[in-house]
């Protein structure tokens, strides 16, 4: 079925990691369904009407260009027991399509009754911040722009917004739904199939609202469980001279301000948490692939990878620079 | 010019008058299309004033406190009665009452500038600054809403009494008067609803 | 003149230069600024329009070029969100309703047999206020102040701590503005249609482009206030600190949302209605036959303006509101989808068991059939609350906006440039050159915009200034930029077409596709006056059912201006309305309310102090011109 | 333009010393300061990096920040996030209290600038090497505007940021 359209929309990347027509979550699968019945009679009621349309014009094909005298009121008792007949179609492929909405709205809303691993996630702009409760001490663990999923178990998202309006979405698993300030929204995801997806907010939120993706990393519940243990772990004692240096650095200077890395002295909350980045797929909510050249550019200009994003500038001389990047990279 | 269609003369339009009044007359649509444009505004901003209120928890929220019921009443009671020499003023503009009509739009003219007075004082006791909270907000936009639309109606009777003192009156001033008190009368009955919601539903809720 | 000049042709050319001399304008600027003839008004709107669509058209241009590769930076993202917001915004507020009222400002006056609308000086008024509304956003965007947070401006995001500067209040002030406008003129227009139809002219023989403004007109009157509200609420925000959007103080952003879609699903209807107008007229005329289903058209459209506003909550599907509600509106908002259903229907119909002649005109029907029933069955998809979990917020919206709106709208709305053109300039638009400009068009649109759904279902988000090339998105995005510039390089064509005709085009006189309504009665181009006489009308179809003679009635005023008012239901004639001369207090009023809104943004004293101008221009224009009182105390001592 | 020289007219009343500088020459300061009006509402996203402090009282790239609504909001949001509105809150008091118009180390934007980046008391002090440069211009621009912040425009402002993390502490979203 899913080929079957697939090739019926010559699609390129249907197979990618952010579209609602490779489902991977159940909420998704049910969603392509619905859409699968919904493309069916809405591409038999277009056959119908552009059949009537050309029927009507080749009827007259011989003097197309001509005009006639006109005909005023001329009974048309044939064609008004047509239209009702048109009318009852429409009414009966509406009852299809509404029927099928509703059903495809029970099965999201019977996710709710499932006892579901709670995640938090809050926009920020242009960023998301993570929040697991960590099973053995009850602790918040806090990650950004990385979201892990146990495959099989129903999670439930509680969305928040630290600022504006944005919208939580990753097609793959399950529908979007916006994270409004003052607002307290939840999704289920109930994801089916292991592997890399990708989510993007999908509510302008402003300057950089291109750029505000997350990875969604489905695993099995053993590597979901091992994966969420590392991250509760503080951040791993620098290893050699270069990262020691670069942690001075880090938690001395001005990256301490805005971010935290747990176990060490900084604290600032304004940016995404750093004690586990090295561990991250991505950097900048989905921009960049996490190398150390990447990270060394994201530190030095910001702007000029994302212009307008709220992380300023951090001017280090090179040696700093590269010392930095060895340390964040070793904090897996 | 040439082929237009050719015509056939079946009547004559020179008979028919040259003014009417009530429904019949082409202004006093238009009034009412203005009456339904602005009534539709009234009802949105007091579905804002009832959606707020079933978002917010206490009602009025924490440090706001409930208008004064005094200078309120007394406006409210004062703009109802001045229904009864609004519908004296409609009479005589239905019946082409000229000194009917100049007195009526005086009086009505100083009977607005009360109104307004009061309006003034009830302003000062409405006890929520616009700027704390939505309870605040919602409430003086109501009251702004009518107030301007006191003030223009207030406005639009001194001008038209103006007019009416300098001049001979045709039919289409009498038409003119009529509108006018229709749209007082617009404006009394869209004030109800809103002091009710304002000053009796959070006391009785 | 070989012959000696017809004694009765002499009379009847001098009443009719009589009629002309006191209902035409003074010449020059003076005339120009002070005129209140509707043509000339509606000439305006449409100009202003297609200017519009053109720079609006070049913003979309420049971000299809932007979009047409990955990770491209011919824009910042500041430059790409000024310019959507701007493309958005002019394209919704500036053209597509205004130019809907243009023609009806236009075209219903002639389709009554009257000489003028209802208010001559509040169609003049509202133009003046439009126009204040069009300088209002572009003149900022030329000083580099464009607003850009779209069309819509959500807070928080669009709140005092998010948007600084004055971007938002100017987004927020230009809406007020067009919406003053678009309210003066459809009470305009529906105190026009019902109180000024012709003898005979029934509201069962009313015709339905006049069925169509009427409705259109009522769901403006009732939308349109929403949205003035709204952001009027939200310069407060911003402004004077009031708390309507900020969750800390009681408010809720959502509330915007709810107020903003209230007005905002009305209002694509009220852009749609007016094209049914149009396609019913065209399909009636050069299908040699009145239209089939009559009664159900005009049912339909009602019924379409009654559910209008009861599905406003399709575009908050992911808000996260109750699913029992999403379901409702789900259901409510599938059932527009059987007054859409009949229309088409009808109008198939009509050319199935009519002789059709495939004129531009029926060209561009066709082209709209095709297009917007592709759009309609989109909308269905997303009518659906779950499904629109996944379609919402993406470019399948952007392709099912696009399809509903040049679609439903543009392509009936070019088809009804082509049908009136020859009776506005008295010339054939070419047939050729039409049939290219529609090929170009419709084709380089469907090329243009159906790529688009298939991006949307490959997860692209709307409003993204770029994106990376590992998504895949790449080569649809350049097709969907080769073919909206096709659709673009049609567009030039057809105003070519346009402009050209002017003078290039075959005279067209009163009647050249034969149509039934009594616009046709009228010469081409149309005097001031536009009819000599009254018409009166014995059924839908008055020009087919005249048989060659029109009957008319005299006795309207020939040295002052005056039109007929008839009765309501039955257009019984009840009196001789006088309507107003030209004046010059329409435009000061505008400059006054204009000054009024521009101040706002600053300070909010200015509307207290701008109200005295208004008030004082508002007097001097209704100020009525009587002789001084003979008598009594007051008597013209003033003089 | 017209919105431009009525922005400039209100923000010229708050800036006598430009009134008195003028003298004769209004009309041509008026067409300058209206083109610099519209820099009120310029959105540089990705602005020139000044890597240094300003340089006394008449440095060029003062304007660039305190004429910027854009600069000065997010000075505004660097101002909450670095922690600075905890001590300097909206209702503070004293020598806290920023909106009050009184500058005890002088009101010129290098000197404000030099308090926050090295006048801070004890362990305070690290301003000056802990907030990047660029931003210690956009908190001094933020500042310096505050006194033309009505009370309850930032009353309003602040909690538009109440979901906004401060400091070493994020109490999460407002839901």
């Amino acid at each position: 079925m899913r080929r079957g359209l697939a090739f019926l929309l010559l699609l390129g990347g249907c197979a990618g990691q952010q579209t609602p027509l490779a489902p991977g979550g159940e909420q998704a699968a049910s969603l392509f369904t619905l859409f699968g019945l919904m493309m069916a009679v809405t591409s038999v009621f277009y056959v119908l009407v552009l059949g009537f349309l050309g029927w009507a014009a080749w009827r007259a094909r011989g003097h197309w260009s001509r005009g006639a005298a006109p005909v005023v009121e001329p009974d048309d008792v044939g064609l008004s027991r047509s239209l009702v007949v048109w009318a009852a179609l429409i009414i009966a492929g509406l009852f299809l399509l509404v029927g099928g909405s509703f059903v495809a709205e029970r099965a999201l809303a019977s996710a709710r009754a499932r006892e579901a691993l709670q995640v938090s996630v809050t926009g920020h702009q242009w960023w998301w911040r993570i929040q697991y409760r960590d099973p053995a001490t009850g602790a918040v663990v806090e990650t950004a722009n990385e979201l892990h999923l146990p495959v099989g178990r129903t999670a439930r998202i509680e969305l928040g917004a630290a600022d504006v309006i944005h919208s939580f979405w990753v097609p793959n698993l399950s529908g979007k739904l916006d994270m409004i300030p003052g607002r307290a929204n939840s999704v289920d995801i109930t994801p089916r199939q292991l592997g890399w997806f990708r989510g993007q907010c999908a509510e302008f939120c402003g300057a950089q609202h291109a750029h505000m993706a997350f990875s969604v990393k489905v695993d099995t519940p053993a590597e979901f469980a091992a994966w969420l243990a590392a991250q509760a772990r503080p951040a791993a004692t620098p290893a050699d001279a270069a990262a020691a240096r670069g942690q001075r650095v880090v938690v001395g200077g001005q990256c301490a301000m805005c971010h935290v890395i747990r176990g060490t002295a900084a604290g600032g909350r304004a940016g995404p948490d750093l004690t586990h980045i090295g561990s991250r797929r991505t950097l900048a909510a989905g921009t960049l692939v996490n190398t150390r050249g990447g990270m060394q550019g994201w530190i030095a200009h910001p702007q000029a990878i994302k212009p307008g994003t709220m992380m300023p500038p951090v001017a280090l001389d090179p040696a700093d620079a590269d010392a930095v990047s060895r340390y964040l990279e070793s904090l897996k | 010019m040439t082929d237009a269609i050719a015509t056939r003369r079946v009547g004559s339009l020179s008979g028919l008058p040259e003014s009417a009044e009530g429904a019949r007359h082409l202004v006093w649509w238009g009034n009412i299309g203005f009456m339904m444009i602005e009534g539709t505004g009234f009802v949105l901003a007091a579905g804002v004033y009832l959606y707020l209120r079933s978002q917010s928890h206490g009602w009025p929220t924490a440090g706001a406190h409930l208008p004064d019921l005094m200078w309120s009443t007394i406006f409210t009671v004062g703009l109802v009665l001045s229904e009864l020499p609004n519908l004296w003023v409609l009479k005589c503009a239905r019946t082409q009452n000229t000194r009917g009509v100049r007195i009526g739009t005086l009086v009505m003219t100083l009977i607005g500038v009360a109104l307004a007075g009061l309006r003034w004082m009830e302003l000062q006791h409405l006890n929520a600054p616009w700027y704390e909270s939505a309870y605040g907000s919602v409430v003086w936009m109501l009251m702004v809403l009518h107030t301007s639309h006191v003030v223009t109606d207030l406005g639009d009777t001194g001008v038209q009494s103006a007019w009416l003192f300098t001049h001979a009156i045709g039919d289409d001033q009498f038409a003119d008067v009529e509108d006018n008190a229709n749209y007082w009368t617009f404006v009394v009955l869209a004030w109800l609803p809103i002091y009710f919601m304002i000053y009796w539903l959070p006391r009785l809720g | 003149m070989s012959t000696a000049p017809d004694p009765v042709a002499a009379a009847a050319a001098a009443y009719t230069d009589q009629l002309a001399s006191v209902w035409s304008d003074a010449p020059g600027l003076w005339g120009f600024l002070t005129t209140v003839n509707h043509k000339r008004i509606a000439a305006r709107y449409i100009l202003a329009v297609v200017a519009l669509m053109f720079l609006a058209g070049m913003l979309a241009l420049d971000m299809r070029l932007q979009l047409s590769q990955p990770n491209l930076n011919r824009m910042d993202p500041q430059l790409y969100n000024e310019s959507f917001s701007l493309h958005g915004s002019t394209m919704l507020f500036l053209v597509s309703v205004p130019v809907m009222e243009a023609m009806a400002i236009w075209l219903v006056p002639l389709m009554l047999g009257q000489r003028n609308l209802a208010f001559p000086r509040l169609g003049a008024f509202s133009f003046w206020l439009y126009l204040g509304g069009v300088l209002m956003l572009w003149v900022p965007h030329e000083l580099g102040i464009t607003p850009d947070l779209g069309w819509f401006e959500y807070p928080p995001l669009s709140g005092p701590t998010y948007s600084p500067g004055h971007r938002a209040d100017i987004w927020a002030q230009m809406i007020t503005f067009t919406e003053v406008a678009a309210l003066a003129a459809s009470v305009n227009i529906v105190a026009t249609i019902l109180k000024m139809r012709p003898p005979g002219m029934t509201l069962a023989r009313m015709p339905l482009f006049l069925w169509a403004m009427l409705i259109t007109s009522l769901m403006t009157m009732v939308a349109l206030p929403a949205v003035m509200l709204v952001t009027s609420m939200l310069i407060a925000d911003r402004l004077v600190s009031t708390h309507f959007f900020v969750p800390a103080g009681g408010g809720d952003p959502v509330l915007f949302q709810h107020l903003f879609w209230f007005f905002g699903h009305p209002e694509v209807y009220i852009i749609f209605i007016p094209a049914t107008g149009f396609v019913t007229a065209i399909v009636e005329t050069f299908s040699r036959r009145s239209v089939f289903g009559h009664t159900a058209l005009v049912l339909s459209v009602i019924s379409i303006a009654v559910l209008a506003f009861g599905l406003w909550v399709h575009h908050m599907f992911a808000v996260g509101l109750p699913r029992l509600g999403n379901d409702f509106y789900t259901a409510a908002s599938m059932a527009i989808a059987v007054p859409a259903g009949v229309q088409i229907f009808c109008w198939i119909a009509t050319i199935w068991s009519g002789r059709p002649r495939f004129a531009t005109p029926l060209l561009w029907v066709a082209g709209f059939i095709m297009t917007f029933v592709i759009g309609g069955l989109s909308g269905i998809m997303t009518a659906s609350a779950p499904l629109d979990l996944q379609l919402t917020d993406t470019y399948f919206i952007v392709a099912h906006l696009h399809y509903v709106l040049i679609g439903g709208a543009i392509f009936p709305l070019l088809g009804a440039f082509c049908y009136w053109y020859p009776k506005a300039t008295g010339r054939m638009m070419s047939e050729r050159w039409g049939v290219i400009a529609f090929l170009l068009i419709v084709g380089g649109f469907n090329l243009g915009f159906f790529p688009m759904h298939v991006l949307g279902l490959e997860g692209m988000p709307r409003r993204v200034y770029t994106y990376g090339p590992e998504m895949g998105w790449g080569t649809l995005n350049l097709v969907a930029t080769i073919g909206s510039t096709i659709a673009i390089l049609g567009g030039l064509v057809f105003v070519a077409n346009a402009f050209l005709s002017q003078w290039w085009g075959r005279p067209a006189g009163a009647n050249p596709w034969g149509g039934a309504t009594l616009e046709w009665a009228a010469p081409s181009p149309p005097p001031p006056h536009n009819f000599d006489h009254t018409p009166v009308v014995d059924s839908l179809t008055p020009m087919w059912t005249a048989g060659g003679t029109l009957n008319v009635m005299d006795g309207l005023g020939l040295e002052k201006r005056e039109v007929l008012i008839t009765s309501v239901i039955d257009a019984v004639p009840q009196y001789r309305q006088k309507s107003p001369e030209p004046s010059l207090w329409p435009l000061i009023a505008g400059l006054a309310v204009t000054m009024m809104f521009v101040g706002s943004i600053f300070t909010p004293w200015a509307i207290v102090w701008g109200a005295i101008p208004i008030a004082a221009s508002l007097t001097m224009w209704f100020w009525p011109q009587r002789e001084r009182r003979p008598s009594g105390p007051m008597r013209g001592r003033l003089r | 333009m017209l919105m431009c020289i009525v922005d400039v007219s209100l923000e010229a009343r708050n800036e006598p010393a430009m009134i008195s500088r003028a003298g004769s020459r209004w009309g041509l300061v008026l067409i300058a300061l209206s083109l610099a009006g519209c820099g009120k509402e310029a959105r540089t996203l990705t602005a020139d990096l000044p890597q240094t402090p300003p340089h006394g009282r008449d440095d060029p790239r003062i304007p660039k920040y305190q004429n910027n609504a854009y600069q000065i909001a997010q000075g505004g949001r660097y101002f909450g996030w670095y922690g600075c509105g905890d001590c300097h809150a909206a209702g503070a008091s004293g020598v806290l209290d920023l909106g009050d118009g009184r500058w005890r180390h002088g009101s010129s934007f290098d000197q404000v600038y030099r308090v926050i980046a090295h006048g801070h008391p004890g362990e305070l002090a690290h301003y000056g090497d802990r907030i990047p440069t660029e931003q210690l211009w956009q908190v001094t621009a933020y500042v310096r505007n505050l006194p033309q912040v009505p009370t309850d425009k930032r009353r309003r402002q602040d909690h538009d940021a109440q979901g906004e993390p401060t400091g070493g502490t994020w109490s999460g979203a407002k839901r």
